[in-house]
């Protein structure tokens, strides 16, 4: 039976609280003055949770962040009290998730390309390197593509393009990269579930 | 005696921890702090008719309803005389303000006038205050204020006895699973994050999703909001986007020494007034959140 | 998993074999503690002592690739000394048939073997049939072609003496464990195996999980709280990638990916879906042709009909016989036949085998895209050690990726639990998650075949591709219901008389509801299940109940199949229905429906001749296979030597290596086996304080300072003969490539006495790569074989030669 | 705030050696990683170092019966009640707090290395950058804030607990025996009990670094107890002396004839 | 200055005595402020107890350089007794202590201050010697280097009450001594109270010098 909360207030028949404090003679000043000074140096800042799931090992320990809802950066990461396996409790690895956010230093920012026979990175723009890819796709796969085998059997194959990984995206990435290495005839699949 | 010392130094070092860091709350804080070491030795001293935790249908609670729905928590028969000659004098020393009308009070309840027997055998209680107040002449708020004071060592007392039975029955409600109350606070612990809601009514804690909203059992996991103070990491006040409720919250709370949240509750009614400004409403109304 | 995490607690036995939890899964490890609290017993078997061993009740190490001979002599300990859980064995397994007149075991090799092609011709390899069909049993299990009889014949050679003297284990160790894990055959026992890439990465692996899976089978240990096999995966979703199959032979739902001889779909259908004539076998893959019509609907949507055959040709077809895992496809890039790849999330300059072949072959790349959090060794191959930067021609693209919690959506655990995660924030700079690189490159490329055209364009115009929200931006949950599976028509399904009526456009609750007719969709059958009809996404659901008190957690997430906890959990229960152990009650027939976890089909026990169904309801007989046909080397497993070892001979018969692993050939494919040049068995592992190839861990310094570099683990003895400090920089070499390292003596290394000869092994971490920290070494994997697992081609990773010296 | 007397309980048979708390020390003291070496062991940084103020030791033992056993122990400050450190302290860096604990002011600290020498547990470490010492103050902040030390927090199996002492030494000594065998406690019962104190699996013998019967340094007691009041005695005693001796016998004043005579032949 | 007075000490060894004596005693001071928490205020005055470490060790340095010095110039005069009367000297303490009518004459230095010399001398090295030792701790045993701590401490102690035995004796204990010090010309009647047989020497070689008066010695050349 679910019970609604109006009806325990009714049930309890709390009485009591609710009267202001300064009803009593309680000088409230100091308190309201503080809650003042906060509001103006805008010290009192708006931020999330957010339940995710570790990314190391396969136990698939759950997380709670916090997030800065202004800057949207998370500053805190720690065990989801509530999850039935890690109950709260992490490992070494997972106690340092924080060090995979934008906070390590070492992460990917830009789209970065090397050109034939270049010795360095250069950076690019998604709007650059997207139709540079899908040319390059096109070219190799129709160049080799494998419609009928030795037998002569229908196989439609694109030999030579391939896909490797991952185990480390999301299942429905996962899909999606599936699925579009099979639309392209891709056979040279594969990924870490081997390795 | 020496536990009941032990809470009462206990209780006087949280106030002074509390005051260390919140200093704006002092006056709050020590209005309440007679009530409350009044309320920590009634609630130990005073000797109730016992609820017999066998009693409580288990399958019922598990159900999501509290104890109180199934068996009175406060009964006529409870000593309310002892309490209230214990409480008055406390209440007066916090809040010399009601001293006169208290006075007034002790006499009505010295000279029969006023029997609290009465509201607690009453259906609706309603009638019996009106009937008091017109009796003598006092506020309502400060018959209110007596009652409320008056109970708190009652409901402790039982819930205590009852508390295996509390623990043990898989709780997993947002209002008290003893006097159905809801949160007036919560903390959430630091090393296995865990969020407990409190209970200022009869004092019980209990483990609470913290995906959830106590209020209205809305779950966000995408998106659990709330506020904190800049530099006071641990004063975060949780908000629900759906019911527009807030509820006070120790964030990172330690767990080297107990707490008493009600004590921690008060030194942040900087973030109960700074969240009522933004329009959101306590859970629950508790003798120190409401400021107009 | 066939069990999960949680239900490691209500083991009474368990055996860490093939993998060291406590130092890669410690969360995992906490619950095997809570069984140690509460008296189970815990046995390590590993060739080295590790973390795990200091905290299990012993250790016992045994050589690098003889986990098969190790587990036969438990076969043949728990037949000799009658430790098998009988009436399961009769009733829930295929011992009592019998096997064809005509199969037979001799010297190593089953019937049929063809020792040109390296495979076997599995005729004989079948049981033999009454007239209805239905295969002939012997409930006494005395019939001497029974799979019992022959299942004890075929390891009564493994006696305990054999056994030592191919493990390296002391016959004393071999009884203790033996008789410890032998003990759980009680019907109120539970003993389970925890492995992970300990027992997959060898010619044998598969073949070690099935000796495993035989042993659980004849204690009873399968089904049951507390037991199963369970694999403890190394990566966060290799579960969610594995059951999404980006495999070469799979299809999403592990469905079969079509060969050329099957050229209509109807021919592949009836290929794939399995036959059975027992009326008490349910043979669930009867519905296959429902699942892999609603995955051909789920790809390409309206444009698949069954006048096209729902788009079947548009799929590409593997070469019968041929494979396409990544030693073959680095084989063939190596060939030059390669000319683009897509690296996502990995990085095999480090961690896949044979090093130097990879290497070398990346540089022959036409180019190269690669989508990441961290650079690595592959991105970066064109500026690699020894590589002349300017001759590479690859074009190479590093497309910056969000990590895990910068995006929305699902990823599997081991125990098969999908759990939704949600984004707590948007990644910096231009990095964007994987889906939408994926999505952005596959729209680009239909409006190139779109304007162009080119081979088979249909499939690549056809595809239906439309999974952006409204800004534009990859949206999970709209993969997320197309992998469940949508109601493409009204439809009434029918089920026990009551009629469900469920509109077009609607979400398909369960997979029992999916069409072979082109009236459903679903990307992934066995995730359909995964959201309820009305759109609730049960991957998110966070209900604590645990109703059996197993932790079971039943509305935690969502689990596949049909959110089953613990499969095969019929086989819990009597052949009426009971629970074998009451104390751990997983599941209890009531006489009108089942109780407990989500059981295996909702058919009554066996002990119902009409209605009632044998548990396995995968297999097409309904019952635990100790028999195995379809296994690559033989129904039985058996013990070889992994391909590169220190015997010329195999102790146990005349067959050295896997007869049915394929061997390459490239120059760079050498191998050297019981060569004096490489006396030392060597495997490879990772450390608690990196993850793989380190790609992760690398640049997190708190955990690159704790360990710094590459090491090789040498035992004391060995070092002494070698004059080998503890410390000492040396070089470790097999006959494909060499690595230098440190030298960390140790006594949790100790020679084996093989075959009454002294064998040292030594082992090193692959967590190391060139590219950072400049200093810690580079793969460990220019040491190790391209050969791999006869079935899954796995790699072999943990068995093979090599010498150390100093430097 | 007012705090209570701690004491930090390591169950070396919990331990895994996943090195959680080293880590979680560093993060939150916000000290750097350094760029090791391996030198032969998982134990890296190879000892405790100005940046590494816990450390797991890992450490291959074999029993006289040849059985072998991986011992995990985490190193670090003991927190000593009688704690030399803070005897020999010149500055004050080091000093009690309330929580029993050895806190260390490093605003203090003059690098005078005092207490490198006298500490019996060989803790404190020295940074030349900084002219300090540094060691573990068992996150002295965090226990002001009433929460647990960084290592106690981080620690997934249990192995590191945090409470009351009195409490805790039950708890050590329930746990020892529970365990059996040569299983002791270790810090309970010398300089006059430390805030760290152990359940070791083996005796403390066995263990690597680890004092038997650690003990103030002889040489600190006759410094600091003896030589230090000494020094004020002697020269009070001096000073006292030549004042008696003026007023008593008075000065050694030159001959007055002596010096007419010789000045006269002059 | 009056004339007639005896030179008793030239320029370069009065520098090495101040620079002993001054050194010794701002290394005294600033000791006692790492010593006792209640001294550490002396640390205030340098800016800092680290400033005041500083300063101590690098006084140190040049307490070395005096002691060195003081140790070369002195060993012959103050570091061997002349028997007897040495001896004679001491058995009746120099008359410093009772009355003696008549104290044996002794030379340059009396036994009580070859004995101080001698005492600052070793325990000056002892001193040296720990505190170097603890200023560079790190790579010695622990247990030789727990050692130096006291060892530096007894040397403070007797360095440190030798230091007012030599201030009192050195001033108002022995009026007449001062100058000795601070220019460098004594009184006839102090050198023959104190040091009776020095004059005698001085004279007999002709080394006297006397103010206002030709040295001796020169004219005898």
């Amino acid at each position: 039976m679910e019970m609604t909360r109006r009806g325990f207030l009714i049930v309890t028949g709390a009485v009591g609280s609710g009267v202001a404090l300064s009803t009593f003679g309680l000088d409230l000043g100091p308190v309201r003055a503080y809650a003042e000074e906060l509001d103006k140096a805008k010290r009192l800042k708006a931020a999330k949770q957010v339940t995710t799931v570790c990314c190391y090992c396969s136990v698939g320990c759950g997380l709670i962040c916090s997030v800065d809802k202004v800057t949207g950066k998370i500053f805190n990461i720690e065990g989801d009290p509530e999850h039935p396996i890690n109950e709260g409790s992490l490992c070494a690895k997972g106690a340092g998730f924080f060090d995979l956010t934008e906070a390590n230093k070492y992460r990917l920012r830009k789209v970065l390309y090397r050109a034939p026979g270049g010795m360095d990175w250069e950076e690019k723009s998604w709007d650059w390197a997207i139709p540079r890819i899908a040319r390059l796709v096109k070219d190799a796969r129709d160049k080799g593509f494998v419609a009928r085998n030795a037998k002569g059997e229908l196989v439609n194959r694109a030999e030579t393009i391939a896909h490797l990984g991952s185990s480390n995206v999301d299942s429905e990435e996962c899909w999606l990269m599936v699925t579009k290495a099979r639309a392209l005839g891709m056979v040279y699949i594969d990924h870490q579930a081997r390795v | 005696m020496t536990d009941i010392e032990g809470a009462s130094a206990r209780l006087a070092r949280e106030i002074g921890n509390v005051l260390e860091r919140n200093p704006q709350s002092r006056n709050i804080l020590q209005a309440f702090e007679p009530i409350l070491q009044e309320k920590a030795r009634l609630a130990e001293r005073i000797v109730c008719k016992q609820i017999d935790p066998s009693a409580i249908d288990r399958s019922r609670l598990a159900g999501g309803i509290p104890v109180i729905r199934q068996t009175p928590l406060l009964l006529p028969e409870d000593p309310w005389e002892e309490i209230v000659r214990a409480v008055i004098p406390a209440i007066i020393q916090g809040f010399p303000a009601l001293r006169a009308e208290l006075l007034v009070l002790q006499k009505g309840i010295d000279d029969g006038t006023i029997r609290l027997s009465d509201f607690y055998r009453a259906q609706d209680g309603h009638p019996v205050l009106a009937r008091w107040a017109a009796a003598i002449v006092v506020r309502q708020v400060a018959i209110d204020f007596l009652l409320w004071a008056a109970e708190k060592p009652v409901l402790e007392n039982r819930r205590r006895t009852l508390q295996e039975v509390l623990s043990t029955s898989g709780w997993d409600r947002g209002y008290c699973p003893c006097c159905g109350e809801l949160p007036s606070v919560a903390v959430i612990h630091e090393k296995i994050p865990q969020r407990w809601l409190h209970c200022s009514r009869c004092g019980h804690d209990w483990r609470f999703s913290r995906t959830l909203c106590p209020c209205c059992a809305r779950e966000s996991q995408r998106e659990m909001p709330y506020f904190f103070v800049e530099g006071r990491e641990q004063e975060t006040a949780f908000i629900c986007a759906s019911c527009k409720r807030y509820l006070i919250t120790v964030n990172h709370i330690g767990d080297l020494e107990e707490h008493d949240p009600d004590v921690l509750a008060m030194g942040m009614a900087h973030l109960d007034l700074l969240m009522q400004q933004k329009g959101f409403l306590p859970m629950t109304v508790s003798a120190w959140n409401v400021f107009d | 998993m066939t069990n999960h995490y949680i239900d490691l607690k209500n083991s009474d036995c368990i055996l860490i074999m093939g993998s060291n939890a406590a130092e890669h899964h410690p969360i995992a490890f906490k619950w095997i503690l809570r069984a140690k609290e509460r008296g189970a017993k815990i046995i390590h078997v590993d060739p080295r002592y590790t973390r795990t061993s200091a905290r299990c009740d012993y250790h016992v190490p045994l050589r690098s690739g003889t986990d098969i001979a190790f587990l036969g002599g438990m076969i043949h300990y728990i037949l000799t000394e009658n430790k098998f859980f009988k009436e399961y064995v009769v009733n829930y397994t295929n011992a009592s048939f019998i096997v064809d007149s005509g199969f037979h075991f001799k010297d190593g090799l089953f019937s049929g073997y063809d020792a040109k092609k390296r495979k076997y011709n599995k005729e004989t390899w079948v049981f033999e049939k009454e007239g209805s069909g239905i295969p002939k049993r012997d409930m006494t299990l005395s019939h001497p072609r029974t799979v019992f009889q022959l299942m004890k014949r075929h390891y009564s050679r493994y006696t305990p003496d054999k056994v030592s003297g191919i493990t390296g284990v002391s016959k004393e160790n071999l009884l203790k464990v033996y008789a410890e894990y032998g003990a759980t055959g009680a019907p109120d026992k539970a003993g389970t195996e925890c492995y992970a890439l300990g027992w997959t990465h060898h010619t044998t692996g598969s073949q070690i999980i099935r000796t495993m899976s035989m042993i659980q089978l004849l204690l009873g240990n399968m089904g049951i709280a507390g037991g199963g096999v369970n694999a403890l995966r190394g990566e966060p979703n290799v579960q969610g990638s594995t059951d999404h199959c980006i495999l070469y032979g799979n299809l999403p739902g592990y469905l079969k990916m079509p060969t050329a001889s099957l050229d209509t779909l109807e021919k592949y259908l009836h290929k794939c879906t399995p036959e059975t004539k027992d009326p008490q076998s349910a043979n669930y893959y009867q519905h296959y042709p429902k699942f892999f019509v609603s995955l051909l609907k789920s790809f390409w949507g309206e444009k698949a009909t069954p006048e096209n055959g729902f788009g079947y040709h548009w799929l590409p077809k593997m070469d019968d016989g041929v494979a396409y895992s990544l030693m073959h496809l680095f084989d063939k890039m190596y060939e030059g036949k390669i000319k683009g790849l897509f690296a996502v999330g990995t990085d095999p300059a480090v961690s896949a085998p044979n090093t130097a072949k990879v290497r070398k072959a990346l540089e022959k790349l036409d180019w190269l895209v690669g989508e990441n959090i961290f650079d690595n060794e592959t991105h970066s191959f064109w500026k690699g050690p020894g590589v002349d930067t300017k001759s590479v021609k690859t074009e190479v693209f590093l497309l910056p990726a969000s990590a895990s919690m910068e995006k929305e959506g699902s990823q599997s655990n081991s125990g098969r639990w999908v759990q939704w995660k949600y984004k707590a924030a948007e990644a910096d700079g231009d990095a964007i998650p994987v889906g939408e690189i994926t999505i952005r490159i596959m729209a680009e490329i239909q409006k190139l075949y779109a304007k162009e055209g080119g081979p088979n364009a249909e499939a690549i115009v056809n595809l239906k591709w439309d999974y952006t929200d409204r800004q534009g931006r990859y949206d999970a949950l709209k993969v997320a219901k197309q992998i469940n599976g949508y109601f493409l028509k009204d439809t009434v399904i029918e089920d026990k008389g009551t009629k469900t009526e469920f509109k077009k456009g609607q979400l398909v609750p369960t997979f029992g509801m999916l069409h072979a007719d082109g009236a459903t969709s679903s990307g992934n059958w066995i995730m359909s299940g995964s959201f309820g009809a009305n759109g609730e996404n049960k991957m998110a659901k966070r209900g604590k109940e645990d109703p059996t008190g197993l932790g079971l957690y039943p509305n935690w997430s969502f689990c596949w199949p049909v959110n089953r906890r613990i499969i095969y959990n019929r086989a819990s229960c009597d052949m009426n229905g009971k629970p074998y152990n009451p104390k751990r009650k997983l599941l209890e027939w009531t006489g009108d429906k089942w109780v407990g976890d989500v059981p295996d089909g909702p058919w009554p026990p066996q002990a119902d001749k009409a209605k009632g169904k044998y548990p396995f309801i995968m297999k097409a007989d309904g019952l635990g296979a100790l028999f195995g046909p379809g296994m690559a080397e033989g129904p039985f497993p058996e013990h070889y030597e992994p391909l590169e070892g220190p015997l010329a001979k195999n102790p146990l018969s005349g067959q050295l290596i896997n007869p049915a692993i394929e061997l390459f050939k490239s120059d760079l494919d050498k191998v050297a086996n019981a060569d004096a040049r490489f006396p030392y068995v060597c495997t490879t592992y990772s450390c608690t304080e990196h993850w793989c190839s380190g790609a992760l861990t690398r640049w997190q310094l708190w955990l690159l300072e704790m360990q710094p570099e590459l090491y090789v683990e040498i035992g004391e003895k060995l070092a002494k003969e070698k004059g080998i400090q503890n410390g000492e920089r040396i070089k470790v070499s097999s006959i494909r490539g060499e690595v230098p390292c440190v030298a960390m003596v140790t006594k949790r290394f100790q020679p084996f006495t093989i075959e009454g000869k002294t064998v040292h092994q030594v082992g090193l971490p692959f967590n190391y790569g060139w590219l950072f920290p400049k200093d810690g070494g580079d793969s460990t994997n220019f040491l190790t074989p391209t050969v791999g697992d006869a079935n899954t081609f796995c790699p072999e990773y943990k068995a093979f030669m090599v010498n150390v010296t100093k430097l | 705030m007012k705090g209570i007397e701690l004491v930090k309980l390591i169950d070396t048979s919990l331990c895994t050696a996943c090195r959680g708390c080293q880590v979680a020390c560093k993060q939150w003291n916000e000290v750097p990683a350094f760029r090791t070496k391996n030198n032969g062991s998982y134990q890296n940084p190879p000892d405790l170092q100005w940046n590494t103020w816990t450390l797991i030791r890992f450490q291959e033992y074999e029993d006289a019966g040849g059985k072998f056993t991986w011992l995990f122990r985490k190193d670090g400050c003991m927190h000593c009640t009688d704690a030399a450190c803070v005897r020999v302290c010149p500055s004050g860096a080091l000093y009690h707090t309330p929580f029993g604990t050895v806190g260390l002011r490093k605003e203090k600290c003059i690098g005078c290395k005092e207490c490198v020498s006298a500490c019996p547990f060989n803790i404190p470490r020295y940074d030349k950058a900084t002219d300090k010492i540094y060691k573990c103050d068992l996150c002295q902040g965090r226990l002001q804030d009433n929460l647990s030390p960084a290592c106690v927090k981080s620690c997934p199996t249990g192995a590191l607990t945090i409470g009351a002492r009195e409490a805790m030494i039950k708890k050590a000594h329930a746990r020892a025996k529970a365990l059996g065998g040569d299983a002791n406690v270790y810090g309970d019962k010398f300089v006059d009990g430390t805030h760290v104190i152990y359940v070791l699996k083996e005796k403390p013998e066995v263990y690597d670094a680890l004092p038997v019967n650690p003990h103030v340094p002889l040489s600190v007691m006759a410094w600091k107890d003896l030589l230090k009041p000494l020094s004020l005695v002697a020269a009070g005693g001096v000073l006292a002396a030549s004042f008696l001796h003026y007023i008593i016998h008075g000065p050694k004043t030159p001959d007055d004839a002596d010096n007419q005579t010789k000045e006269g032949g002059a | 200055m009056k004339k007639g007075l005896i030179k008793a000490t030239d320029a370069f060894e009065r520098i090495v005595h101040w620079s002993l004596a001054i050194s010794c005693l701002v290394l005294c001071i600033t000791g006692l402020g790492m010593m006792f928490h209640s001294f550490n205020f002396i640390g205030d005055l340098m800016g800092g107890l680290k400033s005041l470490k500083y300063v101590h060790n690098f006084t140190a340095l040049f307490f070395v350089l005096a002691l060195a010095f003081s140790i070369k110039m002195w060993w012959r005069e103050a570091g061997v007794f002349s028997m007897p009367e040495d001896l004679e000297w001491m058995l009746c303490a120099g008359g410093y202590l009772w009355h003696v009518d008549h104290p044996p004459k002794v030379g340059k230095y009396n036994p009580g201050q070859k004995m101080f010399f001698l005492t600052v001398a070793f325990f000056g090295v002892i001193m040296v010697i720990t505190g170097f030792i603890m200023w560079f701790p790190l790579s010695l045993p622990v247990e030789l280097v727990r050692w130096m701590y006291p060892l530096h401490a007894l040397g403070f102690v007797v360095i440190f009450a030798f230091f007012f035995v030599h201030l009192y004796l050195g001033t108002i204990g022995s009026p007449g001594s001062l100058p000795a010090m601070l220019h460098g010309w004594v009184t006839r009647a102090w050198l023959v109270k104190q040091h009776g047989k020095w004059l005698e020497e001085m004279e007999e070689k002709g080394t006297l010098e006397v103010y206002g008066e030709e040295k001796r010695a020169a004219q005898g050349h």
